[in-house]
């Protein structure tokens, strides 16, 4: 009981950590784009405001039971993966369950809530959501081999599937895992892109073509919800990629330095490139980002 | 170019009988035609003479004539020439024959001109309601049509408009220009 | 009299009584064949111990019959399906013609299936094996659509696997005059290198034909998909893990002696690799319900057989822990896939739309199971692809685990394919009249897919039998070190307890599931499929604006320069060529007395040239 | 706790500020008056500095942006996505010919006033009213929303037989899901 408390609590802290952070980080990506786009743009915590807004929506409409649960599922797979997921080094302050899942099992919760949304968006009934979900699970198809080459390489090669150990190796030898695996970091960044979904990958809830896709017929406390499990995964990925590749971080302000800077890359890709087509997209990553990931393995097998 | 019109003249005149011909300056030619032999004229110039191209169907309404003119505009892509081919259906009970069997964006145009005129087109394809959803006045594009009275009957309107105007009458007051008799006869 | 001899003549016994009850009543028929599953299952479970056995012979071949603990493990799966299919299949079978020979075919494949986890000799394996063979053939050509394309392959590829069998057996009982299976295995480490090599690829043929295995898949998606629902529930689940069964058996027992095992293995894993990604390519290019779920279980046999060739033991488990998930979601499926047919009258995704509403029960135990399916946690799928990856990085397999994971990435497509097609999208006025199927028919289902997320947090109840089973294979026990009750270990010592992860899953959905439905809930209405945001339109009634046609266009695109080749072309080619090779040949009896007149002279020529050298 | 009105007077503070400062418009361009808005939403005035965002669908929007004169069909498919919306929601009427009927004033299809049919927040003047007048109406927008009085949406509920009586009078074939918040 104490134990299930203990961790409750680790889950709560981390959690309201996750949500500010992420949610400042998505703020601080419309500026940043709101800059180079040579605007003013809102203020960075502008999407505080927009959740806050949302949750206070009085009245909201759905379609259905798996509609109804939709944002609930998304929801499970950021808290569950930021539980499993180690925040800072050592597993300071923040309790939670990285001892019971590893890096394989985060692969596949990963893509728990993203399922269980396409269900949701499904019973819409709107043609514009179905599209939307074909098109993100062809794309997932797409961007977790690189992604799983890299992790294999990382596995292989240190003999661990936990992040925990990944980590450790990295204290140990003082040497980030960027700089003694590149191809691995390489495939992995590349993948990243397309698992923020931000442009040239964006053609899931591509709003000029799809109205938002599988988020289109939610609105009010289910976009809410949707939005704020969003920023939390936010950062539970961005924190992911510290932890196996940037030597983790032993407090909240490294930790936040990281991935903000590891944020960049797909924001700042993001805003100076066009949107591809479904196919364009998943043969993208097929082609250079699993060429590296070959290289990875390829250095972890051999060397 | 005054060689080819000369030459689509001579064929359409030596074909069909009762057809008049005119001129245009540039690359236009006009033709006038009874409303039965408009098909075969049509078929004529698309199968034979290369005019495959139909710009537009075009109407007017002919009020004090009692009658509509229907203009069909062909375009040659070889010649460079446009063709309108004019004819006269009477007004009351207008029917006309369909060509959407030759130009396939003939249809388009008909649907309109059956909404907006009233001009019934035999075997006309999916004739449901195309422009005017829920329509239920009087054909609007008819010159005998009143679309001011229309919309003051139906449409609320703001007070403080009642000075509104028909655009042709402050132009005629800002330019001092003279109507025409026949706009004069349907001023409102 | 021996409890064995009891369950064959229980088994066989019913299936005539069956057969003739079917002239007399329905209900009768009904009954006998339900109580003779149900009954045979309980004998088999209450009076037959691992270890027994009863020997007998005719004339002059001793055979032996009994049940060990690997045996045992498939059991489960061929009864516990045995059952659930039988409850169905009275259900899903009503009002249907020829049921006395359906049901007859039934039992006598299920006898067959138990008949060939208990022979311990080569003879009674192989007849029983023909015996399952034929019955499935018998029910597959049931329908009577396709017979050409699905029946004809169908028995084509397994007289090849018989065939290939029937010479193993053949060379083996050459070798050792004896037709014991034990016997044979102690055997061959001794066996000259010529058997070593060919043993294990002709019993191969005979296995992976009936495991579907790459080159010789062709009949699968055919034969799955033109059977009734109610039997491919069997035929996919049960049936097609006899193969495996026999794979299993042949690399534990030869593939380990032969003198470099490497290679042998490398190219069956990667052949079982190849079958996933295919199979799994092809499934989603499908519209059918019954073709998309044939694929799928001939990608997810693929799975199985890269553990099977592997060979480590967490492989292994992973092999055998994955059978016994696909027998219960692809039964399921199936079940789900007749429920609906039986329902609506047709199982295409661009006919039958937004049946949530109407079927909940069906969806909710089609969506356990396809979640396990895709290996989602915390449901049982999720635990055989956990130990199959972590079996493949261990045993330094890394470009294999890339295969096999871009098969299961692309899974959740047809997946997602599967739900949406049925049971979601727009709700049309053509299926309103669609009601749930009849309890009997949702029942297994349910209780199927409630065993799915048990085994998911607790695997260890159905990995305790199969440790057992492969402790009899040789390996020595993995209780402890690769597995406990909700515990999963590989062998680095990286660990994931399902238990606590289940709970974090489970807590907090229900934790924002409450929310969801708390705030505001007067406020909160429910509208109908038409009201969609559609730039302001109402789609009429008749109009259904569900996406369902060319749904993965883009990815088929994508991936479209291996979906080019198809294996049924390479053998149609064969079979052409063939026949213009014999038509050919057959060009010498033109029929023309002087031809047949030069052919003898020639002849006479020919041996008088070379007298000297051939008679001299 | 809730109930206690110090409390709800804080909460509504709250709510009123983040819905002022979070406008999501969805635009229903009918008019020209769509050309004004990239113009509006891009870097020379740049709307999204007041919290302003485009929405891709009703379902997600706060503001109903009617960008011109109506045609009957059109006023159909606008009634209905105004009925899509979520609330609390507003409307904003722009240009003239949302006021007075503009220059289509005796048109035979277009409706001449628009707050006859749904409740209109603010009305921006002009023909079309140029960017700055958009923001500036926004920016009104916001005020009213910060003393609560944007109140459209409870107006449209409690007047919805008035809205229908003159909405059925344009639109003779009246064919869509009843509004019964």
């Amino acid at each position: 009981m104490k134990e299930i408390l203990y961790y409750t609590w680790g889950a709560i802290v981390s959690f309201v950590v996750a949500f500010s952070v992420g949610i400042t980080y998505m703020g601080l990506n419309r500026k940043i784009t709101a800059r180079v786009q040579n605007r003013y743009g809102p203020p960075w915590y502008q999407n505080f405001i927009d959740v806050i807004k949302l949750y206070s929506k009085k009245t909201s409409i759905h379609h259905g039971v798996m509609h109804h649960m939709g944002p609930a599922f998304i929801m499970v797979t950021a808290v569950v993966s930021l539980l499993v997921i180690p925040i800072l080094n050592g597993n300071k302050f923040f309790p939670n369950l990285n001892f019971q899942g590893d890096l394989i099992f985060l692969l596949y919760i990963m893509v728990f809530g993203p399922l269980g949304m396409a269900l949701g968006a499904g019973q819409t009934g709107n043609p514009n959501s179905a599209i939307g979900v074909t098109r993100g699970l062809s794309q997932m198809a797409g961007f977790e081999i690189p992604w799983v080459m890299a992790l294999v390489a990382l596995m292989i090669q240190y003999k661990t599937t936990s992040i925990v150990d990944l980590m450790n190796v990295q204290v140990e030898s003082g040497r980030w895992l960027m700089f003694s695996s590149p191809f691995a970091f390489l495939a992995a960044v590349m993948a990243m892109l397309g698992m923020f979904r931000y442009a040239p990958f964006d053609i899931v809830g591509a709003p000029q073509e799809l109205a938002s896709g599988p988020m289109s017929e939610n609105g009010g406390k289910y976009l809410f919800v949707m939005m704020s499990a969003g920023s939390v995964f936010t950062f539970a990925k961005l924190t992911l990629y510290v932890d196996i590749f940037m030597g983790g971080a032993d407090n909240l302000i490294i930790l936040v330095v990281k991935t903000f800077t590891l944020y960049l890359i797909p924001m700042l890709y993001g805003i100076t490139s066009p949107r591809y087509r479904t196919e364009q997209s998943v043969r993208w990553f097929w082609g250079w980002p699993s060429f590296f990931g070959l290289l990875a393995i390829l250095q972890a097998a051999l060397f | 170019m005054k060689e080819i019109k000369k030459t689509v003249i001579e064929k359409i005149t030596t074909h069909f009988k009762e057809v008049t011909a005119q001129q245009h300056d540039g690359n236009r030619v006009d033709f006038f035609i009874g409303k039965e032999e408009i098909p075969a004229i049509l078929f004529f110039l698309k199968d034979e003479m290369g005019y495959n191209h139909l710009s537009h169907i075009a109407c007017v309404d002919w009020l004090e004539e009692k009658e509509f003119e229907i203009v069909y505009i062909v375009w040659s892509y070889t010649d460079k020439i446009k063709i309108f081919v004019h004819t006269r259906v009477e007004r009351e009970n207008p029917v006309m024959d369909n060509v959407d069997m030759i130009w396939r964006q003939a249809n388009t145009y008909e649907r309109e001109m059956k909404e907006m005129y009233g001009i019934e087109f035999t075997g006309l394809e999916a004739p449901e309601e195309f422009l005017l959803e829920d329509w239920e006045g009087p054909p609007p594009m008819r010159r005998d049509f009143d679309t001011e009275a229309y919309a003051r009957e139906k449409f609320w309107e703001r007070p403080g408009r009642e000075d509104a105007r028909d655009v042709r009458e402050t132009i005629i007051e800002r330019t001092g220009e003279e109507l025409p008799d026949f706009a004069k006869k349907y001023k409102r | 009299m021996n409890m064995i001899y009891i369950l064959f003549t229980l088994m066989f016994g019913g299936a005539i009584l069956t057969f003739l009850a079917h002239k007399v009543s329905g209900l009768l028929r009904d009954t006998l064949f339900v109580l003779t599953v149900l009954a045979s299952t309980v004998l088999f479970y209450t009076k037959i111990h691992t270890g027994d056995t009863v020997d007998f012979s005719i004339s002059g071949l001793s055979l032996q019959w009994g049940i060990n603990a690997y045996g045992r493990i498939f059991s489960m799966i061929v009864l516990g399906l045995g059952v659930m299919a039988s409850f169905y299949s009275v259900s899903y079978m009503k009002g249907k013609e020829r049921l006395g020979y359906f049901y007859f075919n039934f039992l006598i494949s299920l006898m067959s299936m138990m008949g060939i986890l208990m022979s311990h000799d080569l003879v009674s394996f192989f007849i029983f094996w023909e015996m399952m063979t034929w019955s499935s053939y018998f029910i597959v050509i049931y329908n009577g659509k396709n017979v050409q394309r699905s029946g004809i392959n169908y028995i084509i590829f397994s007289a090849l696997g018989a065939y290939a069998m029937l010479m193993a057996i053949v060379m083996v009982y050459a070798h050792t005059q004896s037709l014991m299976i034990p016997d044979m295995m102690q055997a061959f480490p001794f066996f000259p290198a010529a058997y070593k090599i060919w043993l294990p690829i002709l019993f191969l043929t005979a296995f992976t034909v009936k495991a579907a295995m790459m080159p010789l898949h062709v009949w699968a998606p055919d034969a799955y998909a033109d059977s009734p629902m109610a039997y491919t529930s069997v035929f996919s689940g049960a049936l097609s893990k006899m193969g495996i069964y026999g794979m299993i058996m042949v690399f534990v027992t030869m593939v380990n002696y032969l003198p470099d095992d490497t290679w042998f293995r490398e190219t069956i894993a990667w052949l079982g690799a190849i079958t996933a990604i295919m199979a799994t390519l092809w499934a989603i290019a499908q519209d059918d319900a019954r073709k998309l779920l044939a694929w799928s279980s001939v990608a997810q046999l693929g799975y199985i057989i890269t553990g099977v060739a592997v060979g480590t033991p967490l492989a292994m488990l992973s092999a055998l822990f994955l059978s016994v998930m696909h027998a219960l979601f692809k039964a399921t499926l199936f079940m789900a896939v007749g429920a609906i047919e039986k329902q609506t009258g047709t199982t295409k995704f661009t006919e039958v739309t937004g049946l949530i509403r109407k079927m909940p029960w069906t969806f909710i135990s089609s969506l356990l199971a396809i979640i396990g399916l895709a290996g989602i946690p915390p449901l049982g799928g999720f635990v055989g692809k956990w130990m199959l990856y972590e079996s493949l990085i261990n045993s330094n397999h890394y470009i294999l685990v890339i295969a096999i994971f871009f098969a299961s990435t692309s899974a959740f497509l047809y997946c997602y394919k599967f739900l949406f097609g049925f049971f979601l999208g727009q709700e049309e006025k053509e299926w309103e009249h669609v009601k749930e199927a009849p309890a009997l028919m949702v029942l297994p289902m349910i209780i199927m897919a409630t065993l799915l997320l048990v085994f998911g947090v607790f695997p260890g109840i159905v990995l305790k039998p199969i440790d057992l089973g492969m402790q009899t294979l040789g390996y020595s026990t993995t209780a402890g070190t690769f597995w406990s009750m909700s515990g999963l270990f590989n062998e680095w010592g990286n660990q994931i307890m399902m238990r606590p992860l289940a709970y974090a899953i489970g807590g907090t959905f229900l934790f924002f599931l409450i929310i969801l439905t708390v705030k505001g809930f007067k406020e909160t209405r429910y509208v109908t499929t038409k009201d969609i945001s559609s730039s302001g339109e109402v789609p009429l009634e008749h109009e259904n604006l569900t996406f369902s046609e060319g749904f993965y266009q883009p990815f088929l695109r994508a991936v479209c320069p291996v979906m080019k080749r198809r294996m049924m072309t390479y053998y149609q080619g064969f079979g052409q060529g063939m026949e213009a090779f014999f038509d050919y040949l057959r060009r010498v009896y033109s029929g023309n007395g002087q031809t047949y007149a030069i052919y003898v002279i020639v002849f006479v020529v020919i041996l008088l040239l070379f007298k000297n050298s051939l008679f001299g | 706790m809730i109930n206690d009105k110090n409390s709800q007077k804080i909460v509504d503070i709250i709510q009123n500020f983040a819905r002022q400062h979070s406008l999501w418009v969805l635009a229903y361009g009918t008019g020209c008056g769509a050309i004004e808005l990239p113009p509006t939403m891009t870097s020379r005035y740049d709307a999204e500095r007041l919290g302003v965002r485009g929405a891709a669908t009703p379902r997600q929007a706060d503001v109903l942006l009617i960008t011109g004169y109506l045609t009957t069909k059109t006023l159909k498919r606008v009634i209905r996505v105004y009925e899509q919306m979520q609330d609390p929601k507003y409307v904003i009427g722009f240009g003239s010919c949302t006021i007075n009927g503009g220059m289509y004033w005796d048109s035979y299809n277009t409706i001449k006033a628009l707050d006859r049919y749904m409740p209109v927040d603010i009305y921006i003047n002009g023909c079309m009213p140029r960017p700055e007048a958009v923001l500036s109406g926004f920016a009104k927008l916001q005020k009213l929303i910060q003393a609560g009085k944007a109140d459209g949406a409870k107006k449209y509920k409690e007047n919805l037989e008035w809205y229908r009586a003159n909405q059925k009078n344009v639109i003779p074939n009246w064919r869509m899901p009843e509004y019964n918040w």
